[in-house]
């Protein structure tokens, strides 16, 4: 079953193709990666995804229909989640209130509840915060819930993350660079994380990243994008011995072991 | 895997009824003023002269708006903020020079050397409303740089009302007349002489500040740091040297527009930086912030709506006293501006906002 | 090094100098030289100028670690504060500046010097009370943790309840107020006497603060008991008001309440959801001018509602304000979105002000006979009657402020002011988030407009101007942009005090444009910083034995 | 006496701690290239030599000078060239413009006529283009300007911070064959590069951070070979 597929998909910025004809299937309980170079067009993806940008052209196909140009706060109550690469937290709140803001669409009482505080208010609260607590133990962070976002340290504020896009209790997770910063230890920690969403919960992942390692350890499916191209996809041991991807993004130096020979130099070319 | 031809998106889907209900508002206002203006022209009640006479004050005017809406435009293109102060700057000029100008007359030294008194006086003015800028920099702005946005726009505020009740807790709260220059008195062909002076003013002014910013070393580093300020640092520009500069020009800009401003109106007052500070403003949002160009071409367009606007939009509905829309319709252009097109009409914007 | 130090500390005290010829030259220190504080000779002005002379020591003492240096460098860098007043004091006596400057009058050179003049005297003077500032200043700093705030915050205390002498004086019983108040301010004996008092206060609450977590501790247990008792009292207290209080401090109180509900409901705006109006009087004036239209019957269709059919239509028309300004500026953050609302508070400043609208909105000459609330037979006519409608209304809007905050709509408004972006990747719809911020938020200043236009019996254009926006964000921003006794504290500071204080009125603005600059500078969370983790408190108090206590500080945001 | 030394060098964003303690020597005509994860403090180091972030504790010295608590623009002038990430290039301003900023401390027209004819034989293609803006240039040529930028102040250190990042690997490599080109002409270099190998291929000697800490450190060829380095930064398993 695909979960999200994107046909066709192309974004420009001004005279600046971020994304060409892009497809791209991701299947339900997958974890897939998209890697590539700086500029390959890997965050305008999750952009378009999440509905911050609008496609030029192509379709963004969700559980079957089209979330192509969709409100990003649709898409998300659709079950479509997202971390940042530059950790994102509301850096002034709780962890606590940071997960019950993403609890947001699945509370549900009228502002005259809210403000006479009725027993569907109170249930509803205390539901919800049940359910943010629990998320945060389900990340690691329990008895940490009442410390502000800023104040964490690193691999809590990227964990927070992750617990504030569980409680979208979304379908599909967007990661993107979730190790990033992140010490050896950590990784191994976020890569059995990663591996539980999936396992435990059942959430399709969709992750981008740079670290190789992580890369081929977790992932299902492997894309390569380079000038907003996809220019690979499959396996990770296939896409790590494909030529194109060794030289557009593995290195060549990974495949022949020289460093460069008799290049011109640039302007000769 | 099913493969979708490529499909055009509208976007249709993004424009929600907030939105439509925006644009029907825009496009009510934009039918009544289109309708107006053709029942005042119908009607008939200007003659030729008078839309004449309209058009030459709102360039006079709108001279004076490009002038400050420059050093808001320079400062917004290089460190991103809105001068709030801007427009007290302008006063604290004008106001400062009122005695200078009222020594020079009454010493009859305005009377036996007109251009000697005038330069005299702008500069001094400059001068003024430069050190005012840059203590004002140095003091509410610098230690605020990198500060959430919505910090040095308060503090731009409250600079705006410190200067204001500086300025008349100094000198007071009265209206002080300016003496009149012997030789702007009185008409050349059909322009007032002191509108002339306006507007060959600005026009020098504007030459130098295009020649300063491209020519010199100084204008490079400025725009330099108004690009990318850390690149221009590792560049070896002092970037805070640059910032001054670009408030002490800015500033310099608004002491001479407040003795041209005080030359056409003849009067001061402490509150007097308010409207025209909003109005350049207005100027530099219409022709694009950070676009200098664009400031001045909107400084001029927006001066010449105000001045005819109000007859032109409003008499044929044969609405009362409708010069005193003549405000209304400044700051609903600025709205209107900023909802629709807040990168002004020639634009460019430098910087601004990233929506992601 | 020592150069060093010798330049940072004269630096400091000329710049203080420099600050004291401000307040000179505009006027502030001349003003307040009538109004004594204690005894004859302490003035207000004589206050300010040592509080200056205090501030360049502790400004130049801060940066060392004890006394030895505190009070020598202190007592420097307050010299030479003091021979700029000094100075200025000089070029006032010798030079006519009167022509230009208003205020550079002899007096004001006789103020400078505490009372000497220009003379050789008067340096004297000036010198000594500048060592001796300084000498003050560094012993206090020296002093253990609480007592040198305890001290400081004593002073300061007695000098605002000199202040207030010709507020307080009547209130008070007779017998108390011949023995604290002299003929003017505080009598020597009433001084010691109320600085004693303060200072036993202020220990008892910072030796309390100082004991930390056990304490808050230990206050949690009866905290379900005490609550509601501190609660009841409070408002037993604010219920009496117009008992005790008079004609004129009832009407201040209910300038404060005006300006406590426009604060309340800018704060949704500005301080939940990080939006920046400054065109909030127009909601103020569009309540007031519904209000006006609705029950006068001077203008519209002459027709007149009674007051208690208007009050609901006014705020209704508020919420459509609100939604009609929200509207538009949805997509707008920031410088942006402040100058646009700045625009809308204008023309609707213009609009009313127009002969065009004159037969409908009154114009420059605006509309009286507004019609005044009656229950049953009572005619709510005085401002100490109309106070409890005041109060009432606040604490609606207060107890719907916190309702809503804690509420998924007040998590929405929050996570909007920290990230737009993310909160919209969170499932969190901008346009009602916003709107409904706008649209509430409004409301409350409908409703202060309306029961403004009802109190005064008319309204004019004049009072709409863009000083009260800035009024309601400077009172915001000196409490605390989200925090709700932030609003209280910000009002009575800043509407309450120059109310009481007419020489004040002259300098508000300039003081607004003070507190604005110097609150961003120095505390930009304000007095009374916003506790968005009240519950995290409450519960780390439960805590208290699991968590250590430094991370309960740092979680406090 | 190493050209540029950094001594224990901590760096703090808020409560962050980007660097904690990082100490290094680049001598003179070396090329040393710095490794590690993303947000590994790599970015963190070389902003904090050139004054871009002020050390919280430690030192650095650029042979007998002390930099650790100058201004950028002064540390430019004491001959410290920063490539920083992502080129930033001035878009608006001519390459010619974004050249004479890069020696804006020189006043004499004539020198800088010939810094800027020396970049134009390294990169001719930007003399080609030397009144276009800079926003206008394909990603490599804004990759040349940026290197070409600050070499006009002839820096006797030049700090590059991913060089290679988002280039096509034809151009990376000719970007690599500049930057030893320029180290056989004199110029000391430290790098900063995701492509470890290409890196460690041009490399004298290297030093690998994580989370704000020098892990490990040796000559190219060691760390090429070293098998922690090859797992976690060669893509070899």
């Amino acid at each position: 079953m695909v979960l999200l597929e994107t046909s066709h998909l192309t974004k420009r910025f001004g005279g600046l193709v971020a994304l060409r004809n892009v497809d791209l299937a991701v299947e339900e309980r997958a974890i897939h990666s998209v890697i590539g170079p700086n500029g390959a067009g890997k965050t305008t993806l999750f952009n378009c995804i999440t509905g911050f940008l609008i496609p030029d052209t192509g379709d963004i196909r969700f559980s079957g229909s089209s979330i192509a140009g969709l409100r990003p706060d649709l898409v998300a109550r659709l079950g479509i989640a997202r971390t940042y690469q530059n950790i994102r937290l509301f850096r002034h709140l709780s962890a606590l209130d940071n997960v019950l803001i993403a609890l947001h669409p699945h509370i549900h009482y009228s502002l005259l509840d809210a403000i006479l505080r009725t027993p569907r208010f109170r249930r509803a609260e205390q539901a919800a915060e049940r359910e943010a607590r629990e998320l945060l133990a389900f990340v690691g962070l329990a008895g940490k819930e009442f410390l502000t976002a800023t104040n964490l340290p690193y691999g809590d504020q990227r964990r927070l993350e992750i617990a504030r896009a569980l409680a979208l209790r979304p379908k599909l997770l967007l990661l993107d660079e979730p190790t990033a910063g992140m010490n050896p230890y950590e990784t191994e920690e976020m890569i059995r994380l990663i591996r539980r969403l999936r396992g435990e919960r059942g959430i399709t992942i969709l992750l981008i990243e740079h670290d190789m390692k992580v890369v081929m350890n977790i992932s299902d499916v492997v894309t390569v994008l380079d000038f907003g191209e996809k220019i690979a996809e499959g396996p990770p041991e296939e896409v790590r011995r494909d030529p194109r991807v060794i030289e557009a993004y593995l290195g060549r130096g990974a495949a022949s072991g020289l460093g460069p020979a008799s290049m011109p130099l640039p302007g000769e070319a | 895997m099913t493969i979708a031809a490529p499909q055009r998106l509208t976007g249709g889907r993004r424009i929600d009824i907030s939105q439509l209900i925006v644009w029907g508002i825009g496009g009510l206002l934009l039918t009544i003023v289109f309708l107006g203006s053709i029942l005042t022209l119908r009607a008939g009640h200007y003659s030729a002269a008078q839309w004449r006479d309209f058009i030459v004050f709102g360039i006079a005017q709108g001279a004076i708006y490009a002038l400050i809406a420059l050093g808001y435009t320079m400062v917004y293109g290089v460190l991103r903020m809105i001068n709030f102060a801007h427009g007290e700057v302008f006063m604290s000029g004008a106001m400062t020079t009122f005695f200078l100008a009222d020594y020079l007359n009454r010493s009859g030294f305005l009377k036996s050397h007109p251009w000697v008194s005038l330069i005299a006086m702008l500069l001094f003015s400059g001068l003024v409303s430069m050190t005012v800028a840059v203590l004002v920099e140095r003091i509410a702005y610098r230690p605020l740089r990198g500060a959430p946005r919505l910090v040095p726009l308060i503090t731009a505020v409250g600079a705006s009302f410190f200067l204001q009740y500086t300025f008349r807790g100094l000198f007071g709260s009265g209206v002080r007349a300016y003496p009149a220059i012997p030789v702007l008195q009185g008409k050349l062909w059909v322009f007032q002489k002191t509108q002339i002076a306006v507007f060959v003013g600005v026009l020098i002014t504007l030459v130098l500040l295009v020649l300063f910013l491209q020519r010199t070393r100084a204008g490079l580093a400025i725009r330099a740091v108004a690009e990318d300020r850390e690149a221009a640092a590792l560049m070896g520009v002092d970037v805070d040297r640059a910032i001054v500069t670009t408030f002490a020009v800015g500033g310099f800009m608004a002491g001479i527009a407040g003795v041209l401003y005080a030359l056409v109106f003849i009067q001061v007052q402490f509150f007097m930086g308010f409207l025209p500070g909003i109005k350049a403003f207005t100027a530099a949002v219409l022709g694009g912030i950070g676009n200098l160009p664009g400031a001045a071409v909107g400084g001029l367009v927006l001066g010449v709506i105000e001045s005819i606007g109000p007859s032109l939009f409003f008499d044929g509905y044969g609405i009362r006293a409708a010069h005193q829309l003549k405000d209304v319709i400044a700051f609903t252009i600025l709205v209107l501006i900023l909802i629709f097109r807040p990168t002004g009409l020639l634009g460019e914007r430098l910087g601004g906002e990233e929506r992601l | 090094m020592i150069v060093h130090t010798v330049r940072r500390a004269v630096f400091i005290g000329l710049v203080t100098g420099i600050a004291a010829w401000h307040l000179s030259l505009v006027g502030l220190i001349p003003a307040f030289a009538q109004r004594r504080l204690v005894g004859d000779t302490v003035t207000f002005s004589y206050a300010l100028l040592v509080t200056l002379l205090v501030l360049a020591a502790y400004a130049t003492g801060r940066r060392y670690p004890g006394a030895t240096q505190r009070i020598p460098w202190g007592m420097l860098s307050a010299l030479s504060a003091g021979l700029m007043f000094f100075l200025l004091a000089l070029v006032l006596t010798h030079l006519n500046l009167r022509q230009i400057l208003l205020n550079a009058t002899p007096e004001l050179a006789r103020v400078l010097t505490f009372g000497s003049g220009a003379t050789i005297v008067g340096l004297v003077r000036v010198l000594l009370i500048s060592l001796l500032s300084g000498l003050f200043t560094g012993a206090l700093s020296a002093l253990p943790y609480p007592w040198g705030r305890v001290i400081v915050s004593a002073a300061l205390m007695t000098l605002l309840l000199g202040l207030l002498r010709d507020v307080l004086g009547p209130l008070l019983p007779r017998g108390v107020t011949s023995f604290l108040y002299g003929p003017a301010g505080l009598s020597l004996a009433g001084a010691l006497v109320v600085f004693l008092l303060a200072a036993a206060l202020f220990a008892l609450r910072w030796s309390r603060r100082a004991n930390g977590v056990t304490a808050r501790a230990a206050a949690a247990v009866p905290s379900t008991f005490r609550q509601p008792v501190t609660r009841a009292v409070l408002l037993l207290i604010l219920a009496s008001v117009p008992f005790w209080a008079g004609l004129f401090l009832s009407n201040v109180a209910d300038f404060v309440g005006f300006y406590i509900l426009m604060g309340l409901g800018l704060n949704l705006v500005l301080g939940f959801a990080g939006l920046l109006d400054l065109g909030y009087v127009a909601f103020f004036a569009v309540g007031a001018y519904t209000m006006a239209v609705l029950t006068s019957p001077e203008v519209g269709q002459r027709f007149t509602l009674d007051f208690w059919v208007a009050l609901p239509i006014a705020v209704v028309a508020t919420v459509f304000a609100g939604l009609l300004v929200g509207l538009p500026v949805l997509r707008m953050r920031g410088d942006y979105l402040a100058i646009a609302t700045l625009g809308f508070g204008e023309i609707v400043r213009l609009l009313v002000l127009s002969d065009w609208l004159k037969p409908y909105l009154g114009g420059a000459q605006g509309v009286t006979r507004i019609a005044r609330p009656n229950i049953a037979s009572w005619r709510i006519d005085s401002p100490q009657e109309f106070y409890f409608l005041i109060l009432v209304s606040c604490l609606f809007a207060w107890f719907l402020s916190i309702r809503l905050r804690d509420s998924r709509l007040g998590r929405a408004w929050f996570a909007i002011r920290e990230d737009e972006h993310v909160a919209q990747a969170m499932g969190i719809n901008r346009v009602t988030a916003k709107l409904s911020a706008f649209a509430i938020g409004a409301s409350f200043g409908g409703l202060s407009g309306a029961l403004f236009a009802s109190l005064v019996g008319s309204v004019v254009p004049a009072s709409f101007s863009l000083l009260v926006s800035i009024n309601v964000v400077a009172l915001l921003v000196l409490g605390g942009m989200g925090s709700l006794p932030g609003v209280l504290v910000g009002a009575l500071a800043l509407v309450g005090i120059p109310e009481l204080l007419r020489e004040f009125q002259e300098y508000r603005l300039l003081l607004y444009g003070m507190v604005l600059i110097a609150m961003m500078l120095f505390r930009p969370a304000g007095l009374f910083p916003e506790r968005i983790h009240r519950r995290e408190l409450e519960e780390a108090v439960e805590e208290a034995r699991e968590i250590a206590p430094a991370e309960i500080a740092t979680g406090r945001g | 006496m190493p050209l540029l030394a950094l001594q224990r060098v901590h760096v703090h964003y808020g409560l962050i701690e980007a660097l904690k303690g990082v100490s290094l020597t680049v001598e003179q005509g070396e090329i040393v290239t710095l490794l590690g994860a993303n947000g590994a403090g790599k970015t963190s180091t070389l902003r904090a030599i050139s004054g871009l972030v002020r050390p919280s504790a430690g030192r650095i010295l650029l042979h007998d000078i002390d930099l650790t608590h100058r201004k950028p623009h002064e540390i430019v002038q004491f001959g410290v060239g920063h490539v920083p990430e992502g080129r930033r290039i001035f878009p608006r301003l001519s390459v010619e413009e974004n050249l004479r900023l890069g020696a804006f401390t020189i006043r004499d027209r004539a020198e800088l006529a010939r810094r800027q004819e020396y970049v134009f034989t390294l990169f001719p293609r930007l003399a080609e283009r030397r009144k276009q803006p800079g926003g206008t240039l394909s990603g490599g040529e804004q990759q040349m300007l940026a290197i070409g930028r600050a070499l006009m102040m002839q820096p006797r250190i030049l700090l590059l911070d991913e060089p290679s990042m988002g280039l096509a690997p034809v151009l990376v490599e000719s970007i690599f064959e500049v930057l030893q080109r320029l180290n056989r002409d004199g110029t000391t270099i430290l790098l900063v590069e995701q492509n470890a190998r290409m890196a460690l291929d041009i490399a004298h000697r290297g030093y690998v951070l994580e989370t704000g800490q020098i892990v490990l450190s040796g000559s190219a060829r060691d760390l090429a070979n070293d098998p922690r380095v090859q797992a976690a930064y060669l893509g070899a398993a």
